[in-house]
C-alpha cells in the first residue's frame, strides 16, 4: 500500500472515532453523516498525517511513548522547582544564552516533538531548528555547561534524556 | 538559515499533523448548525482558516500543488446559484420562494429541520471558499513592487 | 440606560476616527468600530433579564428566552462587515500602489 | 454581580482600546488594539446570552486581523508629519460629537429599559419556531427560514464585496503586465 493511501485510511478511521465522540452515537443519522463527512476529510486533507513507513509495532511504540510522557512529567517537575529556585533567589543567579544542540532523530514528528518538550520544560526554549544539519538552537536561561559551544556537552544536558526514549518511540 | 518557504520545521509537523481535525471542526459546527451554536457562518470560517493553516505554514506554492484553486472558485460562485436553486424548487413544490418543502424530521435529530440544514452547507462552503481565496489573494499580491506575481 | 449610552460613546469613538485620521488604515479601523457598536447596540436591545440563549433543549423554557430576532440580523451584518473590510484593504492596497502613500491629504493633492 | 455591571466594565474597556487603536502611531500595536475591541464585542454577546454570535465574532475577528496584519504591517507608513490644524480639527470634532452626545439624550431615555425589550414579533417566533422549522436552534431558524431571503441579499453581498476584492486585487496587474511585456 502506498503510503499517502495509508495515511487517509488512517485520517478516516480517526476522524470516524472523533466524530463519534462529538456526538451521540445511538442515532443511525449522525454514524452516516460522520462516516460521510470522515470521508470527505481524509480525501481533502488525509494525505498529510503519514509520511514515513511504519518501523514497529503499534501497540509497543504507544508503550514507549507512555514511558516518554511520565519521564517528561518528571522532567518537568524537576525543572519547575529550579526555575522557582532562580525567580524567588535574591540575587537572582541566572546565565541566559543561545547555545547549539544536535540531534540524532531522523523523523520530522520525533524532532517536533523533542522541541516542543524542550520548550515546555522551564529554563529552556527552543528557538529555531536546522533540519539539514540536525541542530536546534536552543535559548538556555541558566548555563551550566562550562563551554557554550561544545555541542556534545549540550547535547548531554538538556537533549539526551528526552532523545534516547523518543529514539525507542519513533524509530 | 531556512531557506525553503515557510515556517520552520516544528510549525510544518504541528499542521501536518492538526489540519484535519481543524476540518473536521469545521465540518461539525456546520452540520450541527440548527442544533447547536454555530451554523454554516463559523464552521466556513474554521475551515477556511485551516486551510490558511496549511498556506501560512507551507507557503503558497505548496497551497496551490495541494489544492485545485479554479475548482475553489468555481465552488465559491456556483454556491450562491445552488442558494437559488433551493428557493426556485421550494416556490415549484409549495408557492412561496425558499419555502421549506423538505420533511421536517424529528426535533433534536441530525437529518431534521428541512432545507435549513443544505442552506447552511450552502452557506458553509460560500464563506469558508470566499474568504480561503481573498487571502490568497493578499498572499499572491507582491507588496514590495506593488503587483501580482 | 447607562449601558446604552457607553455603547453610542464607542460609535461616537469611530466617527471621531473617521472624521479626523489622515491614514486610510485608522480610516479603516474606525469603520469597524462603529460597525461593533452598532452590532453590540443591537444586541443589548435584544436581552431580557434572568433569560438564556434561544437554543431549546431539555428543560429549557421557551418564555424565558432572549430575543432572537436580532441575532439573527446581527450575524448576518457580522459577515458582511468582514467582506467590506477586505475590499477596503483591497483599494486601500491599490491607492498605496498608485501614490506610494495612505495619507488622504496627499492622495488628494496628487489628483490628475 | 448583575450582568449591567459586566457589560459597564467590558465598554469602558472597549472604548479605551479604541481610543488607543486611533491614536497610537505603530500600525501593529493599532490593529491588535482593534482585536481588543472585536473579543470585547464577542465576550459582550456571550454575557448577553448569544452564543451563535460569539463564536462568529470570534472567529471573524481572527479572520479580519490576518487579513489586516498582511496587508498592511510591512507598510511604511509611520512618517505622516503633524500640521498645525490638526489639534483644531480634533477639538472642533470632539465639540461636535459632544454636542451630538447631548442631543440625543432625549433619545435613549425613550428606549426600552435595559432588560425588558419589546417581544412583539419574536414571541411567535419564540413559540412556533421549533414546530415549524423543526430546528433546535431558533436563529438558525429565522435566519435560514422565516428570514431565508434576507440570507440570500446577505450571501449576495458577501459575494460581490469577495469579487470585488479579487478583481480590485488581480485585474489591475494584468494591466501592467501587459503594458510591460509590451514595452
Amino acid at each position: 500500500m502506498k503510503i499517502k493511501t495509508r495515511s487517509r485510511l488512517v485520517v478516516f478511521i480517526l476522524s470516524a472515532f472523533v466524530w463519534f465522540a462529538l456526538t451521540n452515537m445511538k442515532n443511525w443519522q449522525e454514524v452516516f453523516v460522520g462516516l460521510l463527512l470522515s470521508l470527505l476529510v481524509s480525501l481533502i486533507a488525509g494525505q498529510f498525517l503519514i509520511t514515513t513507513e511504519k518501523t514497529k509495532h503499534l501497540f509497543l511504540r504507544i508503550l514507549a511513548f507512555a514511558k516518554y510522557f511520565l519521564r517528561f512529567i518528571w522532567e518537568m517537575i524537576k525543572a519547575n522547582f529550579h526555575v522557582a529556585y532562580i525567580v524567588l533567589h535574591p540575587d537572582l543567579p541566572i546565565k541566559p544564552g543561545i547555545v547549539k544542540v544536535k540531534t540524532k532523530l531522523t523523523k520530522d514528528s520525533a524532532k517536533t516533538i523533542l522541541c516542543n518538550s524542550i520548550t515546555l520544560t522551564p529554563g529552556t526554549m527552543t528557538v529555531d531548528i536546522n533540519p539539514d544539519k540536525n541542530e536546534i538552537y536552543i535559548h538556555w536561561i541558566d548555563i551550566v555547561t562550562k563551554d557554550y559551544y561544545n555541542i556534545d556537552e549540550n547535547t548531554a544536558t538538556i537533549s539526551a534524556k528526552f532523545e534516547k526514549l523518543l529514539t525507542e518511540v519513533f524509530e | 538559515m531556512n531557506k525553503e518557504p515557510g515556517m520552520t520545521l516544528i510549525v510544518k509537523t504541528v499542521t501536518r499533523i492538526s489540519v484535519w481535525l481543524i476540518i473536521l471542526y469545521g465540518f461539525y459546527i456546520i452540520f450541527h448548525g440548527h442544533l447547536t451554536p454555530g451554523g454554516g457562518f463559523g464552521g466556513g470560517v474554521i475551515i477556511a482558516l485551516a486551510l490558511l493553516n496549511v498556506l501560512l505554514a507551507y507557503g503558497k506554492d505548496f497551497t496551490r500543488k495541494w489544492l485545485n484553486i479554479k475548482l475553489l472558485e468555481n465552488f465559491e460562485s456556483s454556491s450562491i446559484t445552488l442558494f437559488l436553486i433551493v428557493g426556485i424548487i421550494g416556490m415549484a413544490v409549495g408557492g412561496s420562494f425558499l419555502f421549506n418543502f423538505i420533511d421536517k424530521g424529528t426535533l433534536f435529530n441530525m437529518l431534521s429541520s428541512g432545507t435549513i440544514l443544505p442552506l447552511n452547507i450552502i452557506i458553509g462552503i460560500k464563506v469558508a471558499m470566499s474568504l480561503f481565496l481573498v487571502v490568497l489573494a493578499l498572499a499572491a499580491y507582491n507588496f514590495d513592487k506593488g503587483d501580482e506575481q | 440606560m447607562i449601558v446604552y449610552l457607553l455603547c453610542f460613546i464607542l460609535f461616537l469613538v469611530g466617527i471621531y476616527g473617521i472624521l479626523t485620521k489622515r491614514d486610510l488604515i485608522k480610516i479603516i479601523l474606525s469603520i469597524g468600530i462603529m460597525g461593533y457598536a452598532a452590532n453590540l447596540m443591537l444586541i443589548l436591545f435584544a436581552y431580557r433579564n434572568n433569560s438564556i440563549y434561544p437554543i431549546l433543549s431539555e428543560g429549557k423554557a421557551v418564555s424565558q428566552m432572549v430575543d432572537p430576532l436580532p441575532q439573527a440580523l446581527v450575524l448576518t451584518s457580522i459577515v458582511i462587515e468582514l467582506g467590506t473590510t477586505a475590499m477596503l484593504v483591497a483599494l486601500a492596497l491599490r491607492l498605496y500602489e498608485k501614490y506610494k502613500t495612505f495619507d488622504i491629504t496627499k492622495i488628494r493633492r496628487l489628483k490628475g | 454581580m448583575p450582568i449591567e455591571i459586566w457589560l459597564i466594565f467590558i465598554l469602558c474597556v472597549m472604548i479605551i482600546a479604541s481610543i488607543a487603536a486611533l491614536e497610537i502611531k505603530d500600525i501593529l500595536s493599532s490593529i491588535i488594539a482593534i482585536g481588543v475591541v472585536g473579543l470585547g464585542v464577542s465576550l459582550s454577546f456571550l454575557f448577553l446570552q448569544a452564543p451563535d454570535l460569539a463564536v462568529v465574532q470570534f472567529l471573524f475577528e481572527i479572520f479580519a486581523l490576518i487579513i489586516l496584519v498582511r496587508a498592511f504591517v510591512k507598510k511604511e507608513f509611520h512618517q505622516h508629519e503633524e500640521t498645525k490644524n490638526n489639534l483644531l480639527i480634533s477639538i472642533v470634532t470632539i465639540v461636535v460629537l459632544g454636542l451630538l452626545f447631548l442631543l440625543s439624550l432625549p433619545v435613549f431615555q425613550n428606549l426600552p429599559v435595559f432588560g425588558q425589550p419589546l417581544m412583539t414579533v419574536s414571541e411567535y417566533y419564540l413559540f412556533h419556531g421549533a414546530l415549524q422549522t423543526g430546528a433546535a436552534n431558533l436563529v438558525a431558524a429565522i435566519i435560514l427560514d422565516y428570514r431565508a431571503y434576507d440570507t440570500l441579499g446577505e450571501v449576495t453581498v458577501l459575494f460581490t464585496a469577495i469579487i470585488g476584492t479579487l478583481s480590485i486585487l488581480k485585474i489591475r496587474s494584468k494591466e501592467k503586465n501587459r503594458e510591460t511585456s509590451n514595452e
